[in-house]
Formats: structure tokens, sequence, C-alpha cells
């Protein structure tokens, strides 16, 4: 079976040669170290109340350092863009699944307030009674 | 037994509500434009076919038309200005379902395994069937007690789940006298196919009868309203029969000589039904299962009868011979 | 894809070894974008009950440690720092020092497992578990109702997510034998390197799930 | 010129052995890294699952002959349509074409030797036979009686074996996920020296896009189905109204999943049907671009388009409108798909041999089903045709009448590539028309059960519609009847001697360039391409 040496390499190559490309040490100590520094700040920020932007600020700060572990340690910066289109996918299509989603819990009592009101407040702390008599309807 | 005239050839039921006319008005658009695209499409399809046949011999091929720009652009700018259209009139329709008239009648409605139960705000409870007035908008809140049920009248075109632990709302303004079939559209098990029940539209005079026969008045027997509510909010009839010749229902033990009867139980004890047991069967459905029947079929009632209604059903209990 | 000792021959159907890692490496982040989608089910769940149980939530994490949660994400990212210098040295064919830096790895990820292991029996004890086995009565949910849905998002967050960091350690075992094996070399590292990329994203999901689950604001 | 140029002429080289002939044993089947046989394998196994769910559809169908019990109890139809849903749904049609057909021709489509990871391809198998025998241990043991929506709080109240069934789809997830992957994979990495992304085949466009659906639903279905699990296990209370949870967010999870679904079944099938139309019209597709874009737009804007299903189900009329609306866009690519097919067959030569017999039914069935869509799209008609006979009709317009015409006018069209053996064309057609006819008997009349009020899974229904039930059960039998004659009319070919040509269709994509049934190593040389895939 003779190998027809169709050798040109794959059609996407990135021009580098058989050699990984290797990042110095003091790339990874010094993500290393933002990563430790970004955790002190996480928790810092949750003491200090924002308000509303509290989870917001939280985010931010995972992004931050998710971004960092995503470039460096998993070595995105340097690859192939493909990979990078594939994660990015990915997360736009998590907040295509949480947007309708979080617009219908919270807009269901829009045109009638009775909508929104869960009827059972119940609760399994065996303290509280099972509160389940549909309460009478609001006029 | 569904009385509305629906002969094979009208595809819609008749139109009992205000809002049925609109709603066959957007169905018949949709489905005059459907086949107007279907012969269309299917029609260019069919004629090439035929027209460009292969009948032996060397293949005739026009190969130079393998895209028209002006073209491909018609046929996606058409169909989304359509759809844009179909969308905003679809969606209009959507919100005449969704928004009821400010002076509509309240009934609450609560869905079960298998059964419906219908409360006014006089109090006036029943199952299996209620009376709404002709001509005047009604607004059912509906919730369920136990699974995913929802409540669909054909003839109104209405149709809304019922979720358990949530309210959820549904109108229409009845335009036609008589019985209206309703239909349980989501699968709840065993008995969603029997789950049905009769909107009965009544003129306004009958409507306020029906609400008078139906309502408690003060100076009746406990054993009368616990019929009452055998009948009405516990919607006890639609699992238990209680009488000799009633053949159906049967899915829960029948209800005549009861007290006093040996019930063998599944777990195979034996014991003499008294004024507890009942009791207990209302409150905690599943702790004993009398032998043969199925086991959580009945949904527990504690909550939703209070102490006095069920001492009234026990009452009325002991009346059947 | 005979793998003798040193020397590497790629598979017979793909044109060159280049070809066959790039493929593997597509592979390996088409399977991250899989995980990512399904954890965020849960994260779905959680923004979807914190939307609509807010007091809950705030008076729910109390109960959690966040100085264990904190420990456990310091631990986590020492571990992705090994790892990613386990693979840094697989490429330089320097395999004791791959072979140490994995073992490393596996050390922060058993020690994270032991913290949660505290976590764990900390809640079992006082009751704090989802839904039928909840027992607590404490004050903190005096008028709040189901506070048992916020220990069943952690449970199920935090478990899945060990239950990852467990299949992270098999991987990096099974990795750590064929390197003392001499299977690795800069012409040939890429099951080191996909390991790395799936050990990479559970830190990531974890450095997500810490101020989530631990810090509400 | 045709896009295969062969290095050297094909005739003078020693013949190399079939695949088939390559190993012997059935070890060589069972330990096989070979994406045929892994196809083929495939393929046997959806057909018996195929089978076993049509068994299932005409008992449904049996029952419903008349009101009340005609041969089974209440709680034996409500398992019967629960198991004809699930073994269709997850057993067969969104293996079908991607598993079996795309293992089978996709590399052979790419001028490659396999798929990229071929022991993950086996893998995927072996899963697929694990999440089968799950299934099938659930059937045994009471089966499940929840619908194969498995809809809380009905299914973690029900006391029938939910949790083996929800493990079964939840396994079969992970081997439509690892198909998907392989299949990405193999797009990317191993194309043929010339092949660029746009001259490659239009079905290697529509696996391209069933699999970017793939991997991007089916671990939110993964994360649904554990989440049922806890649920019933462990009460969790997410999804339960009793513990304080929302049912209604259990269907958003569900349908974020299932809706692409529909998808990663109807597109692969729209892959065969550009296939069998191009080939079959001798003539290059019209639109070469438009259509493979279309693929992909419907991947995309499938993701969008879930809360269609719950207008009526307590959902709020805001998302109602949003997702109302996004479903009219997905309306546009598809149309697009159809109207592009019709023109290919303009001033083409059209050669009505059974595949194309297939693709045409296809047209029409899909047409049909598509446009019927519209109803259910538009919010306020949805209303009252939704949960009813309407929309039964609607997907199984669309899925069978779609997919699985497609999948045997692909399963026809290449059939003498993998068997080397043509089958009997008048007895192929003849099983198209019986099911063309069976077919439109059977789901024709349940649009108009649907639009009268006929509520969907009812056991016992009004004596109304009963004439119209018999006239879709008695179809429904034709509708057996075809299919089974097209089984005769392929597994009959088995037992002759092979006799197929190497281009028996006169195609022009690279798998007629090889042997039928070809070698191991599936080209001698390495093809190279120089021109579209459908340049004569």
């Amino acid at each position: 079976m003779t190998q027809a040496n169709a050798t040109h390499s794959s059609n996407h190559g990135d021009g580098h040669g058989d050699e990984p490309h290797v990042l110095p040490m003091q790339v990874y100590l010094g993500v290393w170290a933002a990563l430790v520094f970004l955790t002190i700040v996480t928790v810092a920020v949750s003491r200090f109340d924002f308000g509303s932007a509290n989870t917001f600020v939280a985010l931010l700060v995972a992004t931050i350092k998710g971004a960092l572990v995503v470039l460096y340690f998993m070595h995105l910066r340097y690859d192939n863009k493909l990979y990078l289109i594939i994660l990015l996918a990915s997360l736009l299509f998590v907040s295509i699944f949480f947007t309708p989603t979080l617009i219908d819990l919270h807009t269901r009592d829009a045109l009638d307030p009775i909508k929104g009101r869960t009827m059972y407040k119940l609760s399994t702390s065996k303290a509280k009674s099972q509160d389940a008599a549909p309460a009478p309807a609001a006029h | 037994m569904m009385d509305q005239s629906t002969s094979t050839l009208t595809m819609l039921p008749t139109q009992a509500s205000t809002i049925a006319p609109g709603y066959d008005l957007l169905f018949w658009v949709i489905t005059y434009m459907c086949v107007f695209f279907f012969v269309l499409i299917i029609g260019a399809g069919t004629y090439f076919v035929f027209k460009y046949r292969y009948r032996g011999g060397e293949h005739r091929v026009d190969t130079n038309h393998t895209h028209n720009t002006t073209l491909e652009i018609a046929w996606s700018v058409v169909p989304l200005f359509l759809c844009i259209g179909l969308f905003a009139w679809g969606f209009k329709l959507y919100l005449d379902f969704a928004i009821p008239p400010k002076d509509a009648i309240e009934i609450r409605v609560t869905g079960q395994k298998w059964a419906w139960n219908f409360e006014y705000d006089n109090g006036a409870a029943s199952a299996k069937e209620f009376a709404v007035p002709l001509n005047k908008p009604v607004k059912l809140i509906m919730t369920s007690r136990d699974v995913l049920h929802s409540f669909f009248v054909p003839s109104f075109r209405t149709k809304m789940d019922v979720v358990p632990g949530r309210y959820t709302t549904m109108w229409f303004q009845a335009t036609q006298v008589g019985p209206q079939q309703v239909f349980c559209t989501e699968y709840c098990g065993t008995s969603h196919s029997d789950m049905l029940a009769k909107v009965l539209v009544l003129p306004e005079k009958e409507y306020e009868d029906w609400l008078e026969k139906h309502r408690d008045d003060p100076n009746a027997t406990p054993a009368d309203k616990g019929k009452k509510i055998f009948n009405g909010k516990g919607g006890c009839n639609a699992c238990h029969a209680v009488a000799a010749d009633q053949a159906i229902p049967v899915i829960g033990p029948k209800l005549w000589q009861l007290f006093g009867r040996a019930e063998k139980m599944a777990d195979g004890a034996q014991l003499t039904v008294d004024e507890n047991y009942i009791r207990e069967s209302i409150e905690y459905p599943n702790k004993q299962t009398v032998a043969g029947f199925a086991a959580g079929a009945m949904p527990t009632f504690k909550g939703v009868l209070s102490d006095k209604e069920i001492s009234d059903l026990i009452a009325y209990l002991k009346t059947l011979k | 894809m005979a793998i003798m000792g040193r020397e590497y021959h790629h598979a017979h159907h793909f044109p060159s070894a280049r070809a066959e890692a790039d493929a593997a490496k597509l592979g390996m982040w088409t399977f991250l974008a899989t995980e990512v989608l399904m954890f965020s089910g849960l994260f779905m769940a959680y923004t979807a009950y914190r939307s609509t149980h807010a007091e809950m939530f705030k008076a729910a994490h109390q109960l959690l440690d966040w100085r264990l949660g904190g420990l456990n994400t310091l631990v986590l990212i020492l571990s992705s720092l090994t790892m990613a210098l386990g693979v840094r040295s697989a490429q330089q064919n320097k395999r004791e020092q791959s072979a140490f830096y994995l073992v490393v790895t596996l050390l922060c990820a058993g020690a994270f497992l032991v913290v949660k292991y505290f976590e764990y029996t900390h809640k079992i004890h006082l009751g704090l578990l989802p839904g039928g086995y909840y027992t607590y009565n404490g004050p903190e949910f005096a008028g709040i109702d189901s506070p048992h849905i916020f220990f069943g998002i952690y449970f199920l967050l935090t478990g899945l997510h060990g239950f990852h960091v467990l299949f992270g350690m098999i991987a990096i075992t099974w990795i750590l034998l064929r390197t003392t094996r001499g299977d690795f070399s800069s012409k040939y590292y890429t099951p080191v390197e996909l390991v790395g990329l799936y050990w990479h994203l559970v830190d990531l999901i974890w450095i997500y799930l810490f101020p989530l689950l631990y810090l509400v604001g | 010129m045709t896009q295969y140029s062969p290095k050297s002429a094909q005739g003078d080289r020693p013949a190399s052995p079939s695949f088939y002939k390559a190993a012997r044993g059935i070890g060589s089947w069972l330990y096989t890294l070979d994406h045929k046989r892994i196809g083929i394998m495939y393929l046997v196994f959806v057909l018996a699952a195929f089978l076993l769910g049509g068994v299932f559809a005409l008992l449904v169908r049996t029952e419903l002959l008349t009101p009340g019990k005609t041969i089974v109890d209440a709680n034996t139809y409500n398992r019967l349509f629960t198991l004809h849903g699930v073994v269709m749904v997850f057993l067969v049609i969104i293996p079908s074409i991607p598993a079996s057909l795309g293992n089978l021709i996709l590399p052979l489509q790419l001028g490659a030797k396999d798929v990229a990871f071929p022991r993950l391809n086996l893998a995927s198998f072996y899963i697929y036979l694990i999440g089968a025998c799950f299934a099938l241990y659930s059937l045994v043991n009471g089966a499940v009686d929840t619908g194969w929506t498995f809809y809380t709080p009905y299914s973690n109240t029900t006391d029938t074996s939910v949790i083996s069934m929800v493990l079964a789809a939840f396994i079969l997830g992970f081997s439509s996920i690892f198909t998907g992957l392989n299949f990405i994979a193999t797009t990317h990495s191993l194309r043929a020296p010339g092949m660029t992304f746009f001259r490659m085949p239009l079905f290697v466009w529509a696996l391209y896009a069933t699999s970017v659906i793939q991997i991007l639903a089916t671990p939110v279905l993964a994360i649904t189905l554990l989440l049922l699990l806890a649920e019933r296990v462990l009460k969790v209370g997410i999804f339960d109204p009793a513990m304080g949870g929302d049912a209604v967010l259990f269907q958003h999870f569900f349908w974020f999943y299932s809706h692409p679904a529909v998808y990663i079944m109807i597109v692969p099938g729209f892959g065969v049907v550009s296939e069998l139309i191009t080939t079959f019209s001798r003539k290059p597709i019209f639109g070469y671009r438009a259509i493979a874009m279309s693929s992909i737009g419907i991947a995309i804007i499938g993701f969008l388009v879930w809360g269609h299903h719950m207008f009526t189900a307590g959902q709020s009329e805001i998302a109602g409108m949003i997702f109302s609306f996004l479903t009219f866009l997905v309306a546009i690519p598809t149309a697009i798909k159809v109207l592009n097919w019709t023109a290919t067959m303009y001033r083409g030569s059209i050669v009505l041999r059974t595949p194309m017999w297939y693709a045409i039914g296809f047209l029409y069935l899909f047409t049909v089903g598509g446009l019927t869509g519209m109803y259910l799209a538009t919010a306020g008609t949805d209303v009252h045709l939704h949960d009813t006979y309407f929309v039964v009709a609607h997907f199984h317009f669309v899925m069978m009448g779609g997919t699985m015409f497609a999948f045997l006018g692909g399963l026809h069209y290449w059939w003498p590539k993998i068997t080397g053996r043509m089958y009997n064309e008048t007895l192929g057609s003849f099983a198209c028309l019986v099911a063309f006819i069976g077919f439109n008997m059977t789901f024709l009349t349940q649009f108009v059960l649907g639009a009268q009020g006929m509520p969907r899974r009812y056991y016992n229904y009004l004596d109304q519609f009963q004439p119209l039930h018999a006239f879709s059960s008695v179809g429904s039998y034709v509708l057996g009847l075809g299919f089974l004659l097209s089984a005769v009319c392929l597994l009959g070919t088995l037992f002759k001697k092979s006799d197929a040509p190497d281009n028996p269709w006169e195609g022009t994509t690279l798998e007629w360039q090889t042997a039928s049934p070809p070698p191991l190593e599936n080209f001698h040389d390495q093809p190279a391409v120089n021109a579209g895939p459908y340049d004569r």
C-alpha cells in the first residue's frame, strides 16, 4: 500500500516547526502570583457592599482569574485561534440558555400580579407547619 | 357526548366564545397561505420532475445556473416579511388571550389527579362541571394540587396549564348557551384521558339559581353539607362510587354500607371501618391502602378540608346505605 | 499508533504527527466546551434560585466556611501551576521534573478532596442536607422558606466538581505512569497537554464556584 | 473535469480486498477501529431499535382504534406511548443518520482513511449499547409512564422505573457527544488536500452543523437528567413544587436541549437530500453556499427558540413574545433549503430511481411539516393547538416524513457502496410509494383531529373522534408495511453476489471514486481535490 507522500502540513498550520512552544518559567510564576493575589481580592471585595453590583464585581474578578488561566496555563494565547472560538462559543450558548429563562422567571407577573405569587410557602424544617391552603384570591 | 357539531369537514370546533372568531380568522389565513406556498413550491418541483425527467440517451443538463443572487435574496426577504406579519398578528391574539377585562367574574379552579374542582366567591363549589353566565367575561384562577394539568376548552379556543405551587389564569366570554367540553391536555397519569369537565353556559337568571343551589345554606344538616363537599370542594365523586347502581368510578373503594365493614388492606392487615380510619384515610391516604387499589392515587386533603368539613363528610358517609 | 519507548510513530490515517496533535487538541477543546455547558446547567439552577430567593441565599451562605473555600481555591491554583509546569517539563524532555510536578499536582488534588471531606461531614452533622434529608432548625432560617434548595444546589455543584477532581486525579496518575515509562518527549507530549487542559478547566470552574457559593455579597 | 484527479489510472492497481475481507472473525467486528465497520454495527442496532419503536407505535395505534379499552388498559397504554417516544428519539432518530451513514460515508467524502479518533468512535458505539441495555432493563422492569419529556412533578412522583430510563438517556447522550466530537475533528483535520471548507460535499456540511448542535446541546440534557435523578433520590426540590421548586424551570432545562435535538435529527436529513437531488438531477446544486450556510444558521438559531413549546405552560407573555419571534427566524433558512432543492431540479435531467423517490417524498412531507410549524410558532394559534394531535402530526411530518425518508433514501443511495450489492429498483420504489401513502393516511387525519381539539396522549377519547382515529390507525399499518417492504428490498440483497459497480449513480463526490465496497484504507492513493464537490 504505497503511501502517497502528500506531505503538506495540515491546512491550518500556524507556521511552527515541530518544536513545541515553551513559555519561560517567569510567565508561569507571574500568572500564579497574580491568581493568588486576585483570590485575596475576591475575598476582600465580598466584604464591601456594592448593593446590587455585588455579584457583578465578584464575577468580574473571577473572569479575570479565568482569563489568566485560559490564556497562559492553557496556552490559548499562542495557540490556534479556533480553540479560543470554541471556548467563547460555549460561553455564548451558556448566556443564550440563561437570558430567556431568567426573563421568564422574572416577568411572569407582568400582566397579572397573581401569576407571580408562589402559593406554597413551604419549608421542610419541621418547625414550620405546611401552609398549603390556597390563599383566597386578592380582589 | 360532546354536543358541539364538529363534523369532520369543519376543521375547528364551534365558536362559543368572543375570541373564537378572531382565532379562526388567523387560523384560516395561515392555512390559505400554507396551501398557496405548498402548491407554489411543490407544484414547481413536481412540474420540474416530470418536465426534465431523464428519458434515456444523453443527459441534456443546463449547468450554468448554479446560483442567482437576486432570486435567493428575494426568497429570503419575502418569507421574512410574511413571518414578521404573522408574528405580530399572532402575538396580538396571544395578548387577547392573556389579558382579561377588568370586570371579569373570578372562579377558582383546582386540578388534582383526574378531577377538576371549582369554587365561587360566594362559597358555591362544584366538581366535574361549573356554571358561567352568558355574554359575561369570566376569569379562572387556576392551580393544581399534585402534578401538571391543563385546562382546555376547544370551543372557546382557550388553554392554560395548571401548575402546582403557582397560580395561572385564563379568561373567556361565552357566547353560546349549553355545556362546553373541557379536556385536561397536560399528561398527568393513569386517567389523564378521563379528567374531563363541562362548562355550563347559562343565561343570567339560571346562572343565579345554579349558584344558589350550590351555595351551602346555613340550616343544612352536617350530612347535607358533607354531600355538598363530597360532590363539590372535595371532588370525591370523581373516584368513589356512592350507590350500588353506580358502575363507575372505580378508582377508589366503594363507600356505601361503609361503617362497620371489614376491609382487607393491601399489606394483608384486616380492620373494621370506623371514624378514625376514615379521617386518617382523608388526611394521610397513603398510610393504608385497601387491597386491589392503586397506592398513591389519592392526594392528601390535609390543609384543604378543615376538620369541620371532614366531620361533615363523615356524617354524609354514614347516611349511605 | 505504536509507542516504543522514545521513538513515536503517528497514526496511519493522519498526514503528519503535527496534524494528529492539532486534531487531538481540537477534540479536547470541544470536550471542554461540553463540560462548560454541563456545569452551566447547575449555574443556571443557582442563578434561577438566587434571583428568586435572594434573602434565603444570603442567610444560607453564612453556614459555609469561606476560609476552607479560600484554602481550596489556593490549593487548586497551585495544582494548576504545577500541572502547567509538568507539561512544560515534558515539552523539554525533562522526564523526572515532569513526574515531580505531576506528583505535586496529585497531592494538591488529594488535599482539595480532604478539605471537601471535612466540609461535607460538618454539614451532614448539622443536617444541612438537600431536600428530603434537611433537618437543620437553626436561627438563621426564621421566616425563610425552603433553605434546603441552597444546600441541594451546593451539594450538586461541589459534588459534581469533586467527581471531576477525582476523574482528573485518575487521568494524572495514568499520565504519571506513562511519563515514568518514558512515553513522552518534546516530539510527543499530547496526552500530558490534554490532561493539563482538562485540569485547568476543573480549576476554572472552582474559581467561579468559590465566590458564588461562599461569598454571597 | 471531475473533482478527483487520480495520480495513476485506477485500472492497473491490483484490487485490494474490500474492508469486509480485510479481517475475519467476530473479534474483527467487536474490536474494530474501522469507521466503516462501526457504521455498519450502528446501522444494525439503529434499524433494530426502529423496528422496536415501530412495534410500539402500531400497538398505540391499535389501542386507539376505538375509545376506551381496545387491547390494553390505561397504564399499559401510557407506557406504550412513552416507550415509543423514548426509543424513537434516543435510540433511533438521533443516532440514525450521523452514527450509521455518517460514520460510513463522511471519511469517504472527505477523502480520509478514517475518522480522527477511531477508538473514541468505537467507545461511542459501546456507550450506545450500554444506554440501550439500560433502556431495555427499564422496559422489562415496569417501563416508564411519564412521556418521553419526563415532565416533573409527575416524573419524580410516579413509581415506575424512571431512574433506569433517565440513566439510559443520560448515557446515550454521551454516545451522541462523542460522535459529534469525532466529526468536528475529522472535518477540520482530515480533509483531502485541496478540499477547502467550500469544496466539501453538503452531506459533510450538514453533519458538521449537526455535530456543533450535539456538542453544545447534549451536555444540558445530561445535567437536566442528573438533576431529575437528584430530584427523585435526594428530593432536591429544584423542579418539584411540593419542595418549593418550579416545574416550569424543568421545561426550560428540558427544551433547551430538546429543540436543538430536533435539529440534530433533521439537519443530517437535509444533507442526504442535498446529495440525492444533486446526483439524480445530474446538475450541480443550486446555491451551494446558501445551503451550506443555512445548515449552520439552523444550528445556531435552533438554540434560541425552545420557548415555543411552553406558550401555554405558565411562561410569561414577554418570554413568549421573544420565543415566537425567534422561532420565525429559523423558518427562513429552512425555506431557503427547500427552495434551493427545487431550483436544482430546474433544467436538470432527473433520474427517477428509489433514492430520488425518497427525496421527492421528503420534499412533499417536509414542506407540509415545515408549513404546519407556522401555526405552532404563532403564539396566538398555538394556544388552541398545543398538546393536541395537531402537534403530533406536525412533528411526525418533519421527523418521520423528513428524517426517516431521508435516512431510507440515503440508505438506498449508499447501499451499493456499503455492501457492494444493488437492490431491486421496482421493489424499492414500490416500498417508498406504500410508505408515502400510509404516512399521509396516518398523519394528515391527525391534523384534523388536533384542530378539533383532540388532546394528545389520550387513552380514552370522545366518540366523535373515532372515525378519524380508526382511519389513522389503518394508515399506520400501511406505513408499517411500506417500511417492511423496504427492509425486505435492502436485506434481500445480502444473499446475492456483490454486483454493484463503483459508481452506479455517476455521483461526483469522492466516495464514488473508490471501489464498492471500499478497501480498508478507503482509497488506493490519497485523492486530491481541485474543484467543487458537484462539478461534473
